[in-house]
């Protein structure tokens, strides 16, 4: 396993060109040996592009791609010793489990004798051995993801493990089973593993860091918990967390207090309560809907939704209100934004300082 | 998910079973009858049983023939499946180039079979054709309506032009029903390009590739028309095939009877072939579900 | 009709296959084939394998004339054991 | 690496490119040329080019009358083979019924009968039918290979939409033709069209069946061209000419259904 690090790393398909489109706009990424990182964001922020420049399909037009501090940029493939798992598994049908086991290391002139006790090793550790003599076809997606991943596991020199989006066409209710033995595997072994996914609840579960990608950039790379808690731009905190963060313009909440030169005030639903009385700076709104999540002691805990002026707001608190009447509205220390990024304190946080 | 089972889905199979019994079954019977007796006119006919079948099975011109027809095919498969492969896997893969090139190769298959002979016959002939000038005036001594081999040679370029498309077509259609996934997988395993084709490619071209050497073998068993037009057979016998000779007897010299038989031990010749090679490519998609 | 060229021979043989395939199908209704593996290297149905007799015979029939001068009743007979064979291994 | 492995696919494409284009090239070359000057004047481009052929045979009634036969004949039988086809090609993508395997393959078999077996069947058949001589008896006997690979065809493109489609649209309460017609045939329409190009493409071609049947009033024009020999040899110019015009038609098609075109060779299963 290694330690892959990208610098200011930038891509534009058809570079050069009339019809030049970039993709992505200067990452920078640390991932440490052994470590668990995901890739999360909405598609076609180029999540899938960044993945093909890591595993050498896509050589960068701009900036550095190291391995163990060697630069890769434009070795093969084949050099590079990466291993990527696909949405849909990708097995070569005409053969049988243990070959396509066999097949990476095949390729890399493995002497027989090491190839048959590094596939029966893999099989063990996805208990996918019973398997082994049989065709890929007829398998469930399931263990076919599996064989995939056994794929990537034979290789004892991978200095990464790639995962595309891996759990989408699995059956659902197989899905936990595969991120268990993911993670399990990833801790097991401590793998590098870079894993791509637009569903955050994936991502927050395995990885120890998350690098947050909207358009071709990534906003903020951070811990999940640190996700929740100091969003680094409006994006993350919109995206993250269900539901995501409310925002208010702060030209018309002056009552917030906000720092000179922010543009808007974000909370967390569970960051603020709508109640019947009136606080020192509190807003007037509108309750529309109430959800409710669960009954403790006979009161119901829910989501609230309110309106003020033109804006929806979520809460999660008591549902004790009734719907269409007026309310007022508390917010706990908000985040202010400007221009999209988190102030701190007084401080503006810089671009790009993510 | 499982087909149901539904025996009334006779009756939507039942126009074309009709037409197909008009065109096909009643005309096989008659060919049969014909088979089993000598026919003078209407009225006229005497049964013979087996004796047209023995006259023609034995009948060295035939057996000359089949050898020539085999050889023929052969030698049209061997150069137009390997060929085909090749130029598609050298097309570019998407985009207006490629469906240009589509509409271009697709021009030698619509061309009426006959029109193809005398392209070729004009293209070929020594003294008016391109290709005949061309290496007559190599020094070649190239005549294909004299000389048996040039007349092997110049039929097998035809049907290479005429039909090399087709498996192109079939190919290009099978690669590029191939997920770009796959060839990312492969060069991440660290597949070279000859793993790629092999483990990659071939295996999903396996039911393309084997409708084409079906179609491909099935017609150029049947191959009439165009050698009729170029050579008519000859010079000699040399490019006289099943079907020539098929013809000959049968419209030339109305000797139904022998025809009749001829052409059931054609039909059965051309039938158990297909069918072993159907069934040998076959079994494995039988059961697959999508 | 009388283009046809009927004679009472051939009338025969197409009523006996007519009658062949009319009896297949009432088995097949009654009980429906299973899929077997037997000797060849694919997996066949009772249909099948009566396919594979009638083309059969014909092939043996084809050979026996282009081989021998016996009689080629004698290749009738030795079509029907295989195809007695045929039905029940293939 | 890669920019050297493109040179060589282009190459490989120039060179079967040029393999197909010149025999074509001299046939167009020779259309435009006076048999005079083809026998006598021969070279690698014609010298004194002129349309005479080409006026010839559209003046000619024995020629266009060949082309309209042609036309004819080919429209009826992709109509038949494509109506005939649709119920049975859903037939075989829907449901399993007894027979339906060996029945596929019987099928398919009418394709692989070289149709010089059928020839005296078919003359005396239609003969006695009264339908010699005419475009429909052609039509009808080109049905002999071009239903099997419609229906075959077609099973292929209706097994790639979902059956969920069906249940849900009976579901809603459309009637069964309802469903199909307005539903499905859209659905499938590129299907159709592929169908219909394999159907032209095999009746267009077909000479053999098509002169056995006709005599003179139904005489296509594949025929009329191989009578262009008279006493004071083969007319080569005018035969040339004949043979452009034979290529339109398929050139015609094959645009429309360009972009099809793989989709069909694609899903065709044996």
């Amino acid at each position: 396993m290694a330690h892959v690090s990208l610098n200011n790393i930038s891509h534009a398909y058809n570079a050069n060109t009339d019809s030049e489109t970039q993709v992505l706009t200067d990452i920078s990424l640390d991932i440490p040996h052994g470590s668990a990182h995901a890739l999360l964001g909405a598609s076609g922020t180029g999540k899938t592009t960044l993945l093909k420049i890591i595993s050498g399909l896509l050589i960068p037009t701009e900036g550095d791609l190291l391995v163990d501090g060697r630069r890769v940029n434009t070795d093969s493939p084949r050099e590079r010793n990466i291993a990527q798992v696909f949405q849909f598994p990708v097995l070569y049908e005409h053969i049988s489990v243990f070959e396509n086991l066999a097949f990476p290391l095949r390729n890399r002139k493995v002497p027989l004798t090491e190839i048959h006790t590094r596939v029966k090793q893999t099989a063990e550790l996805l208990e996918i051995d019973n398997l082994l003599s049989g065709k890929t076809t007829g398998l469930s997606i399931f263990d076919k993801q599996k064989v995939s991943l056994g794929r990537a596991l034979v290789r004892n020199d991978v200095s990464a493990i790639l995962l595309d989006e891996p759990l989408t066409a699995v059956e659902p209710s197989a899905k936990w089973r595969l991120r268990q033995k993911l993670k399990e595997l990833q801790q097991e072994l401590s793998l590098t593993m870079i894993y791509v996914t637009h569903d955050q609840l994936e991502a927050m579960t395995f990885a120890e860091q998350i690098s947050v990608m909207h358009e071709g950039r990534i906003i903020q790379t951070a811990s999940p918990r640190e996700l929740v808690e100091k969003p680094q731009h409006e994006h993350v905190g919109f995206f993250i967390g269900m539901p995501g963060m409310n925002f208010l313009p702060t030209d018309s909440t002056a009552c917030l207090s906000p720092p000179k030169g922010a543009t808007k005030a974000g909370f967390r639903p569970d960051q603020a309560f709508v109640s019947t009385k009136q606080g020192h700076n509190s807003l007037q709104v509108a309750v529309i809907d109430q959800q409710a999540l669960s009954t403790h002691l006979g009161e119901s805990w829910g989501l609230l939704t309110c309106k003020y002026q033109d804006i929806e707001i979520r809460t999660r608190q008591h549902l004790n209100l009734n719907v269409g009447s007026t309310a007022w509205l508390h917010i706990d220390n908000p985040h202010f934004f400007r221009n999209g990024w988190r102030m701190t304190g007084q401080a503006e946080v810089t671009q790009g300082n993510a | 998910m499982r087909k149901r089972i539904n025996n009334r889905a006779w009756l939507m199979v039942l126009p074309v079973l009709f037409l197909v019994a008009m065109s096909a079954v009643i005309p096989l019977m008659t060919v049969v009858n014909y088979s089993v007796q000598d026919i003078f006119d209407d009225n006229n006919r005497v049964y013979v049983g087996l004796e047209w079948f023995i006259q023609i099975i034995r009948d060295p011109e035939l057996h000359a023939a089949l050898w020539r027809q085999i050889l023929f095919s052969a030698n049209v498969l061997a150069i137009e499946i390997p060929l085909g492969i090749l130029i598609a896997k050298a097309m570019p893969r998407r985009g207006s180039v490629a469906t240009g090139l589509l509409i271009f190769f697709a021009i030698p298959l619509l061309i009426p079979w006959n029109v193809v002979g005398t392209i070729w016959q004009i293209f070929a002939r020594p003294d008016i054709g391109m290709a005949g000038m061309s290496l007559t005036s190599l020094g070649l001594d190239y005549n294909y309506t004299a000389n048996p081999v040039d007349a092997w040679f110049t039929l097998v370029a035809m049907d290479v032009w005429h039909w090399t498309s087709l498996v192109v077509l079939l190919v290009f259609s099978g690669l590029r029903a191939i997920p770009e996934a796959y060839y990312e997988a492969a060069q991440i395993d660290g597949a070279n390009r000859w793993q790629m084709f092999r483990h990659i490619e071939l295996p999903r071209l396996k039911t393309v590739l084997g409708i084409a050497v079906l179609l491909r073998l099935m017609d150029s068993l049947m191959i009439y028309t165009e050698p009729f037009v170029l050579t008519g057979g000859g010079p000699g016998n040399s490019t006289t095939f099943l079907s020539q000779y098929l013809t000959r007897m049968a419209v030339g010299q109305f000797d139904l009877g022998p025809a009749a038989a001829f052409s059931l031990v054609y039909f059965i010749m051309i039938l158990t072939l297909c069918w072993l090679f159907y069934s040998l490519i076959s079994p494995a998609e039988e059961q697959t579900e999508r | 009709m009388s283009w046809m060229a009927w004679t009472p021979v051939t009338a025969i043989f197409f009523t006996a296959i007519i009658l062949a395939v009319i009896v297949m199908t009432l088995w097949e209704l009654k009980s429906p084939t299973v899929l077997r593996k037997g000797l060849l290297w694919f997996a066949t149905t009772r249909g099948d394998r009566f396919f594979m007799c009638l083309l059969g015979s014909a092939i043996i029939h084809i050979l026996w004339i282009a081989t021998t001068d016996i009689e080629p009743a004698v290749a009738t007979l030795v079509c029907l054991i295989s195809a007695v064979l045929v039905m029940r291994y293939a | 690496m890669k920019q050297s492995q493109s040179v060589v696919a282009n190459s490989v494409i120039f060179v079967y490119s040029c393999y197909l284009i010149l025999p074509l090239y001299w046939l167009f070359s020779m259309s435009i040329q006076s048999s005079q000057d083809i026998t006598t004047n021969a070279g690698w481009y014609p010298k004194s080019p002129t349309m005479a052929n080409f006026q010839e045979i559209f003046t000619n009634p024995v020629w266009y009358e060949g082309f309209l036969n042609s036309l004819t004949y080919v429209l009826i039988n992709s109509t038949i083979s494509i109506i005939v086809a649709l119920p049975a090609a859903y037939a075989f993508s829907r449901y399993r019924f007894l027979g339906d395997k060996h029945l596929f393959f019987w099928l398919l078999s009418n394709r692989m009968a070289p149709p010089a077996v059928f020839l005296l069947p078919f003359f005396n058949m239609y003969s006695s039918l009264g339908l010699f001589d005419t475009p429909l008896a052609v039509a009808l006997a080109h049905c002999l290979f071009t239903v099997p690979l419609a229906v075959w065809i077609l099973e292929g493109f209706m097994s790639s939409v979902p059956r969920q489609i069906d249940e849900l649209a009976l579901l809603d309460g459309h009637s069964f033709v309802h469903f199909f017609c307005r539903i499905f045939l859209p659905l499938i329409r590129a299907g159709i069209g592929v169908t219909v190009f394999f159907c032209f493409m095999f009746s267009w071609v077909e000479l053999l069946l098509a002169r056995t049947l006709t005599a003179s009033a139904a005489k296509p024009i594949a025929v009329v061209m191989t009578r262009t020999i008279s006493a004071s040899g083969i007319d080569w110019g005018l035969l040339a000419a004949a043979g452009v015009l034979t290529i339109l038609p398929g050139l015609v098609v094959v645009f429309f259904v360009r972009n099809y075109l793989t989709r069909g060779f694609a899903l065709g299963r044996v």
